[in-house]
């Protein structure tokens, strides 16, 4: 049962992809979206109940585990998020001319696509496999990037294709050492599972290892928007179509995080947990402390949202690098947490910015006044981003540092919180500015759609309820992630 | 009613010898004032004579004035009597019946002059709220160093009531002061005017607008009204007076036979006249200082009684 | 493996080398692009080298394929699409030749040091397959970085690939088949999306697509 | 206390659920605050006065796998959530009528917001203090934030507000960050959330850890109960939220600061034996005067009636931070430092209750006086007594209460600290003995500026001329606020006149936190009417006041007076014009606030750093003066010296670093490439 989900789980949006070919309607094309996603979803969850009842699946070169399925759970849930929202922005979009009606389908295809190859990539058992769905990522949402066709978008998707390309191809390099490594010590045709390469972990070569970690970290940090690799993020995240941007910030990233993630296992196993942990160590502060200037004196609405995912990204390899079951735990949180948020932010962004016809923050005021609802929505992506309870990012925040000080690390804690309380400075002054004032008479005061609200209320919900509580199922789920990842 | 260890009649029967006596200090001051000043001068019982002809006279109230007007004076007059209460007169050592202590005086002293100010601002006009200002930027400056040069003695007995101060002091008088005690009583001689409204502080004679604190606050009261002010300051004088002498050199009779409440009230007398001769010399022979070099003046005394109590700690 | 194919591969290796600092010194676009087909051919031969020396068939496969598709086929997009443009010949370097030359050495220095400092590295790895192989790859950035035309990056892109394939091929045990067809399936499909908005910036906006630069901050 | 829960819980759903009608909202939210306060009090008296040393513990469901959530009301506790919900009763009668009056056009939804915001609030404090986890402490703490961020900003919507908000999140986030370090370094060594193992975990603290962790928690406090310079928020913040809430941040949430560092001082961190480390108590003494000294000083300049009252928070938090750092430095010293302990303690507890009552008292009546005026600059107020008689009365009573004047409450928890202080004083000979006494002269001088700053508060709002049509045409409050107000004046006059008999609620809190004898034990050996307080090693000879004596004394006094005031002819008073040399009175010529304060101004030119600018209109020749206008404002020291200078540093970097970035695609390359290549010396060259 579980095998065939595991193929048929990418087939899901590959095959729908196609079929969004075969029509031009802008309603079919919506309804074929949201069922798919919702099938999606609906495999997912029956997908972690028979793992959580027997373990981890496996099926050449694909294979779920616990720590896959964090992400893929993630995946499905905005994937969702953004097929409902997608229905009300296109009408929006296509009424102002930012999308040609005649070339939905192809707009449809290409998300699919993505998301097909993004479920590859967290699947992936096979290292190389994962490589190759990882470049898929880059060529499809580069495209996506540059879909709205004008020189911004353009010279966007460009930054993003070659600069993630090569840091690609530093993956690869890196993925080529460790399996060499591997090969050496398996003798015979060596495997590139990874499940089979973290049996032999203890006894690879730990200078090649290492060398082969550096070029991932680089490589896939790059695709993860890890300071300095990170200058491309802003650009394309900035200039994406909305719902691509959520998809970008929210899973894309992460994805490539959960890449490192796996080298990061066999690193620890090769050389030791300490190497790894100071290279991600080194990595989150670098992230934190770069993205905060931008923050402060950004302009553009979206830019800012894609500083905000480098400061958060870096706190994700924050906790990685703190390491310890509590670090580890509050990354992974972390990586759920900032996901569902993200997108809610860049929703909450995206329909401010349709209603002002401005990304530029100086323009948008009085955002109370003219939608409420939609107000309401970005000051608690707000809150809930610069790290106030009772929203999810407070918790893993907190389990992050209770990794960092359980660890001793005391400078790295200090530049940590410095950061964030200068960056939650930033951050409500752009939000407040936004909400409250006088609205310019240019904004629109038409009411709001309902689908757009509709996905936001739904991550809302699930980023308010994982402020209050971790469901004790999750926990448990993220309890095995965690084993996973430290042993 | 008079036996006892000092029993709440006596107290009262001290509280209405102050109030009685007064407009008679204040009448003393004046006469030898004048005589200094080698005027005839008015009969030492004239305040007497004033007070008696405002409680007959009729009240003109001001029309902006508001219902809290009327009973500013009452109200100031029994806070300042009240003071009275706790200044041992006649004989040291500590009530039976505890009421306050310095800091109690000091404390309803302070809420007569914030209701004094509080009424001049009611009437509205300039004047009024002149007074008032001024006399709530003294008033800050003064309580400070009044307090310290209280503390000065109390640090030393343990306590800060008055009786308890008195009679931890002893019959030990000038002879027996430390240096502490010679600052301190330097900065009491320092503090004294500004506390009783007179030069160089405050002139109580003059009804020259710009130049008066106390009697500014005083200009829209009338008749009856202020007749229970002109004897609120009459008694807050004698009872800083009285705070004084309890401080530095009181009388330490414990017996409670009538020949040592003869003997305390004879030294009480004593010791009152002295510091008014003090006060009517200083008036007589000081000019007024200008509102902003006061905080100067007062600053001597601070640094006095900062040293008296740097001396009595270290 | 016999000492004489790892001399071959040394050999190989330096010629690569050496191509790459062609690459770099190039002054004109269509000799930088001779030069990675170029490289590319060396990367094939040595693929057969390899392939001789280890009985791999695999490894004849991907020899195949890489000759045809990075020594022929995406040299000769390349060149279509310079001709389409019709750009200036001449390359525009960021920093001096000579500067990047400079870069250059300290690369290939710092990738010799580094695998030096491993050891027993070398039964993995075929000789000095992974110190050239870095190397490649680093270079091949270098020459992105230093360029400005979309063209030189495309064709930088490409140069440290070579370094990838080379290492990957030179792993003793060689790399599954599967994986390397997708890699290079993988960076056909780069290519030509690269091309395509290479092409459409020119089309739409008279400007070479990696001069723009209104994103900043 | 799940009662308690209940209602705020319900308060916040029935708020949000009648958010289509305001006035319902107003009404059932308001009504679910009461009965949740109503509920706190009866937890807490039931704590305070069952038996001492008893602790009411109730686990709460476990939201988080990591830490078990739980309450745990022992005597401090219990103590500050009588203070909470004494101030919320009146909040709560108080605040439909206000959010009605003053805001007319808020809509509904807004008031619904605002009701619900205050029912969080309330709820948060209530249980922050109640928290038995370190887990709960913080969601609390941060939800209180949030809540109150809320009202402030929702008052209305203009950027002043926001500003407002803003600043005030950004501090106490900051502080928060400090408390986090603080929490988590106890947590990570305990391995569990609950105060219990913290405290256990605390045991084999080393020295300096200890002292660290004192302080990292101390400034998190600091900065939530505005201790100067960590109070640049405050002034701004308290006075923009509505004016019922208001007087919750000033009256109540500051305090909970003060719980907070009493938690961590006496409690947590506190070691098993053995008196505190010299440091803290020292820190927190001279902090808590310069607070008091600076406060008052910034409260006289200020003409806004909420700012001036905000001020007075700060100096009011000074007081009793005078109070909890003497405790803190005679805690366990040997001989009778256990008893002066206990008397600081008192007092300091006794000033966070008092300064609850009147200042939610001046809060609510400058509340009232802002909803029927719309107008908070004073200079424009004024003889507001004769149209609003019972607001101007209760203000009065909270001034005087507030100066520290007997017989009010104010007067007694002062006098405490002053005989804590001398007792202190007596004890250390040399410097420190002296610094103890200098405080306490800085104490005084606080009382006397407070007393300058209320008269001039009291007489320019409500007595003399009314200065604008507003304050001409307003009108007495409705009874429900009034009801609100006379509550708290109320405990302003228990508390003051028979204050012998709250010593007995301080027993649990004072016996269970210095493990020593009660309040009551020392303050009012003699019976409930005498407060006295030992100040000698062996406390025999004890001053001893009764502020019952003395509120009969002055009532029979009155009395008398009275009589002697009506005169010998009763005639009623003839009415008359105020005299002003002859000229026809108008309302120009009453007394303003700036010129009132002038003199003060003058006198302490160092710390105000005036400036004033004097424009003339001649008429030609510079003899004739047609108009002058003059302008005129002081600073805050703190805030110009310190925050600017900080804000403008990071803005102006942050702009640089923005310019810096040129979106140079081969930049970005060439970083991914450097990076590479950095790491690769740096971290794969073997070892």
């Amino acid at each position: 049962m579980a095998e065939t989900l595991l193929w048929v789980l990418p087939l899901v949006p590959a095959v729908t992809a196609l079929a969004m070919l075969t029509t031009r309607s802008r309603r079919i094309l919506s309804a074929i979206d949201v069922a798919s996603s919702a099938v999606l979803v609906a495999l997912t969850l029956l997908l972690a109940r028979e793992v959580q009842a027997g373990g981890p699946r496996s099926l050449g070169v694909f294979r779920v585990d616990d720590l896959g399925l964090v992400f893929l759970l993630l995946l499905v849930v905005l994937t969702l998020a953004v097929s409902i929202y997608t229905v009300g922005w296109l009408g929006q979009a296509v009424a102002v001319g930012n999308m040609k009606a005649e070339s939905l389908r192809s707009y449809f295809a290409l998300v699919h696509a993505f998301v097909a190859t993004m479920v590859v990539t967290v699947l992936a058992d096979n290292l190389g496999v994962l490589w190759i769905a990882m470049e898929g990522t880059t060529i499809t949402s580069a495209v996506l990037v540059g879909y709205h066709g004008h020189r911004h978008g353009l010279e966007a998707a460009w930054k993003y294709i070659i600069v993630t390309t090569i840091g690609i191809s530093f993956g690869l390099f890196g993925t080529v050492l460790v399996y060499a490594a591997a090969a050496d010590v398996m003798g015979g045709a060596g495997t590139m599972s990874w499940s089979a390469i973290m049996q032999v972990a203890p006894t690879l070569d730990p200078g090649i290892v290492r060398i082969g970690f550096i070029f991932v970290m680089i490589g896939y940090g790059t695709k993860a928007g890890l300071a300095p690799m990170h200058l491309w993020l802003p650009d394309a995240h900035s200039q994406a179509p909305t719902p691509v941007s959520a998809l970008l910030s929210g899973v894309l990233i992460k994805c490539a995080l959960l890449a490192i993630i796996r080298f990061q296992a066999i690193a620890a196993a090769a050389c030791g947990p300490a190497f790894p942990a100071q290279v991600l160590l080194v990595f989150g502060l670098i992230s934190v402390v770069v993205a905060t200037p931008f923050i402060l004196a950004q302009r553009d609405l979206k830019r800012l949202l894609g500083y905000h995912s480098v400061e958060h990204v870096g706190i994700v390899a924050l906790g990685l690098g703190f390491g310890g079951t509590v670090g580890t735990y509050g990354a992974l949180l972390h990586v759920v947490n900032h996901g569902i948020t993200k997108a809610l932010a860049f929703f909450a962004a995206g329909t401010a910015i349709a209603r002002y016809g401005s990304r530029d923050m100086r323009a948008i005021r009085g955002l109370l006044a003219v939608a409420p609802i939609g107000a309401t929505f970005l000051m608690l992506a707000a809150l809930s981003l610069a790290g106030m309870p009772p929203f999810s990012i407070f918790v893993s925040e907190l389990m992050v540092l209770r990794g960092g000080i359980g660890h001793g690390q005391w400078v790295a804690i200090a530049i940590f919180l410095v950061m964030v309380v200068v960056i939650f400075a930033g951050l409500l002054h752009h939000a407040g500015a936004m909400a409250f004032g006088e609205a310019p008479a240019a904004a629109g005061r038409e009411p709001e759609a309902w689908s757009p609200l509709l996905a936001m209320l739904l991550l809302a919900a699930i980023m308010v309820l994982l402020g209050l509580t971790i469901p004790a199922s999750f926990d448990a789920l993220l309890q095995r992630a965690t084993e996973v990842i430290v042993g | 009613m008079i036996t006892g260890e000092s029993p709440l009649g006596l107290v009262l029967l001290e509280m209405a010898l102050l109030v009685l006596l007064g407009p008679l200090v204040t009448g003393i001051i004046q006469k030898l004032k004048a005589r200094l000043q080698c005027r005839q001068g008015a009969g030492v019982l004239q305040p007497y004579r004033d007070l008696a002809k405002l409680f007959r006279k009729g009240t003109v109230q001001a029309e902006t004035a508001s219902g809290f007007f009327w009973s500013i004076p009452v109200l100031v007059l029994a806070a300042t009597v009240a003071a009275g209460a706790l200044v041992p007169v006649l004989r040291a050592g500590p009530p039976a019946f505890p009421m306050g202590d310095a800091l109690m005086l000091l404390g309803l002293l302070a809420l007569a002059r914030f209701l004094t100010a509080v009424g001049a601002l009611d009437a509205g006009g300039a004047f009024g709220g002149m007074g008032a200002s001024r006399e709530m930027t003294i008033a800050p400056l003064v309580e400070p160093v009044l307090m310290m040069v209280v503390f000065s003695t109390a640090v030393a007995a343990g306590t800060t009531e008055l009786g308890a101060l008195a009679a931890h002091r002893g019959t030990s008088w000038i002879l027996g002061w430390s240096a502490a005690d010679f600052l301190g009583f330097a900065a009491m001689l320092v503090l004294l005017p500004a506390e009783t409204g007179r030069i160089p502080v405050d002139n109580p004679d003059t009804h020259l607008e710009l130049t008066m604190l106390h009697e500014g606050m005083l200009l829209e009261h009338s008749g009856p009204g202020l007749g229970c002010m002109a004897l609120a300051s009459h008694t807050r004088q004698i009872v800083t007076l009285g705070l004084v002498s309890a401080l530095f050199f009181p009388v330490a009779t414990h017996g409670a036979g009538a020949t040592d409440l003869l003997l305390g009230a004879g030294a009480f007398a004593a010791k009152i006249l002295v510091l008014a001769t003090y006060l009517a010399l200083v008036e007589s022979s000081y000019a007024k200082l200008r509102l902003f070099r006061v905080p100067q003046y007062l600053a001597i005394g601070f640094v006095c009684a900062l040293t008296a109590l740097a001396l009595r700690i270290l | 493996m016999s000492a004489e194919t790892v001399t071959i591969i040394d050999d190989l290796g330096a010629l690569l080398l050496f191509t790459m600092i062609l690459i770099l010194a190039a002054g004109q676009i269509y000799r930088a692009i001779y030069a990675v087909a170029a490289q590319s051919l060396l990367i094939a031969i040595a693929g057969a080298v390899l392939a001789t020396a280890t009985g791999n068939v695999d490894l004849w496969v991907i020899a195949g394929v890489t000759l045809a598709v990075k020594a022929i086929a995406l040299p000769w997009v390349l060149h279509w699409v310079v001709r389409r443009m019709k750009v200036r010949r001449e390359v525009e370097s960021v920093i001096p030749v000579a500067a990047t030359l400079a870069l250059a050495v300290a690369i290939v220095v710092m990738s010799f040091h580094l695998s030096a400092s491993l050891g027993t590295v070398r039964q993995a790895i075929t000789g000095n397959a992974l110190p050239v192989g870095i190397a490649l790859t680093l270079l091949g950035v270098l020459v992105m970085a230093t360029r400005k035309t979309a063209l030189h990056q495309m064709v930088g892109l490409f140069a440290s690939e070579n370094g990838i394939f080379f290492t990957a091929m030179a792993v003793t045990q060689g790399m599954p088949l599967i994986i390397e067809i997708g890699v290079i399936l993988d960076v056909i499909l780069a290519a030509l999306v690269m091309a395509i908005m290479v092409l459409r910036v020119r089309s739409t906006v008279d400007a070479d697509i990696a001069s723009l630069d209104r994103l900043r901050g | 206390m799940l009662l308690m829960a209940a209602c705020y819980g319900a308060g916040a759903l029935a708020s949000l659920l009648a958010r289509r009608s305001g006035r319902l909202a107003l009404g059932v939210g308001h009504l679910a605050a009461l009965a949740g306060a109503v509920a706190g009090l009866g937890v807490s008296l039931g704590v305070l006065l069952g038996d001492p040393g008893r602790t009411l513990t109730q686990a709460l469901p476990d939201l988080f796998p990591f830490a078990r959530l739980s309450l745990a009301v022992d005597g401090l506790s219990a103590f500050f959530l009588l203070v909470i919900s004494l101030v919320a009763v009146a909040a709560a009668l108080y605040g439909p009528a206000y959010l009605r009056a003053h805001s007319p056009a808020a809509g509904p939804a807004r008031q619904a917001a605002q009701v619900l915001a205050l029912n969080v609030f309330l709820g948060c404090m209530a249980f922050l203090v109640c928290a038995g986890d370190a887990m709960t402490f913080l969601l609390c703490w941060e939800g209180m934030t949030l809540a109150s961020y809320v009202l402030v900003v929702s008052e209305d919507r203009d950027g002043e507000n926001a500003r407002a908000g803003l600043l005030y999140m950004v501090m106490t986030h900051g502080g928060t960050a400090l408390l986090l370090i603080a929490f988590l370094a106890l947590t990570e060594r305990a391995g569990a959330f609950d105060f219990a193992a913290l405290r256990a975990a605390a045991g084999d603290l080393d020295g300096t850890t200890r002292t660290t962790l004192f302080f990292l928690a101390f400034g998190g406090f600091a900065t939530k109960a505005g201790v100067v310079p960590l109070h640049v928020w405050l002034p701004r913040a308290h006075p923009a939220a509505p004016s019922h809430v208001s007087a919750l941040m000033s009256g109540v949430m500051l305090k909970v600061a003060i719980y907070g560092m009493l938690r961590f001082g006496f409690d947590l961190l506190a070691p098993v034996a053995g008196p505190l480390p010299a440091s803290w108590g020292w820190t927190v003494l001279v902090a808590g005067t310069i607070s008091a000294v600076l406060g008052v000083l910034y409260a006289l300049q200020q003409h806004d009636l909420k700012r001036l009252l905000a001020f007075h928070s700060v100096e009011n938090i000074g007081i009793i931070l005078i109070g909890v750092g003497l405790a803190m430095i005679l805690w366990r010293t040997e001989g009778a430092g256990g008893v002066l302990a206990t008397v600081a303690l008192t007092a300091a507890l006794l000033h966070t209750v008092n300064h609850a009552a009147f200042k939610g008292l001046l809060f609510l009546a400058a509340g009232s006086v802002l909803c029927r005026t719309h107008v908070r600059n004073i200079e424009e107020l004024g003889g507001l007594a004769r149209r609003m008689p019972w607001t101007a009365g209760l203000f009065l009573l909270g001034a005087v209460a507030i100066s520290g004047l007997p017989p009010l409450n104010g007067f007694v928890s002062e006098w405490l600290t002053f005989q804590a202080l001398l007792g202190g004083a007596s004890r250390f000979h040399g410097p420190a003995g002296l610094g103890i006494v200098f405080s306490a002269a800085m104490l005084a001088l606080t009382g006397g500026l407070a007393a300058a700053c209320f008269a001039k508060a009291f007489g320019v709002t409500f007595l003399g001329r009314a200065r604008t049509p507003q304050a001409e045409h307003a009108t007495e409050a409705p009874p429900s606020m009034i009801a609100g107000m006379v509550w708290l004046g109320a405990l302003c006059v228990a508390l003051g006149v028979a204050p012998g008999y709250a010593m007995r609620l301080l027993d649990a809190p004072t016996a269970g936190l210095l493990h020593g004898p009660g309040a009551s034990a020392v303050v009012t050996a003699r019976g409930p009417l005498v407060l006295s307080a030992g100040l000698t090693l062996s406390g025999i000879s004890a001053t001893t006041i009764s502020m019952t004596v003395m509120a009969a004394l002055l009532i029979a006094l009155a009395a008398m007076a009275w009589i002697l005031r009506r005169g010998v002819r009763s005639a009623a008073p003839r009415t008359a014009p105020t005299w002003t040399s002859g000229m026809i009175p108008t309302a120009r010529f009453d007394y303003t606030a700036t010129a009132f304060a002038k003199p003060l101004r003058f006198v302490f030119a160092a710390l105000y750093r005036p400036r004033r600018e004097v424009t003339r209109e001649t008429a030609g020749t510079p003899y004739v003066v047609r108009r002058i206008r003059y302008a005129g404002e002081i600073v805050d020291l703190s805030e110009t010296q310190i925050y600017h200078r900080v804000q403008r540093g990071i803005t102006a970097l942050s702009r640089t670093i923005r310019a810096r970035s040129t979106g140079r695609i081969y930049g970005y390359i060439g970083f991914v490439l450097g990076t590479l290549f950095v790491a690769l010396l740096l971290f794969g060259v073997g070892q």
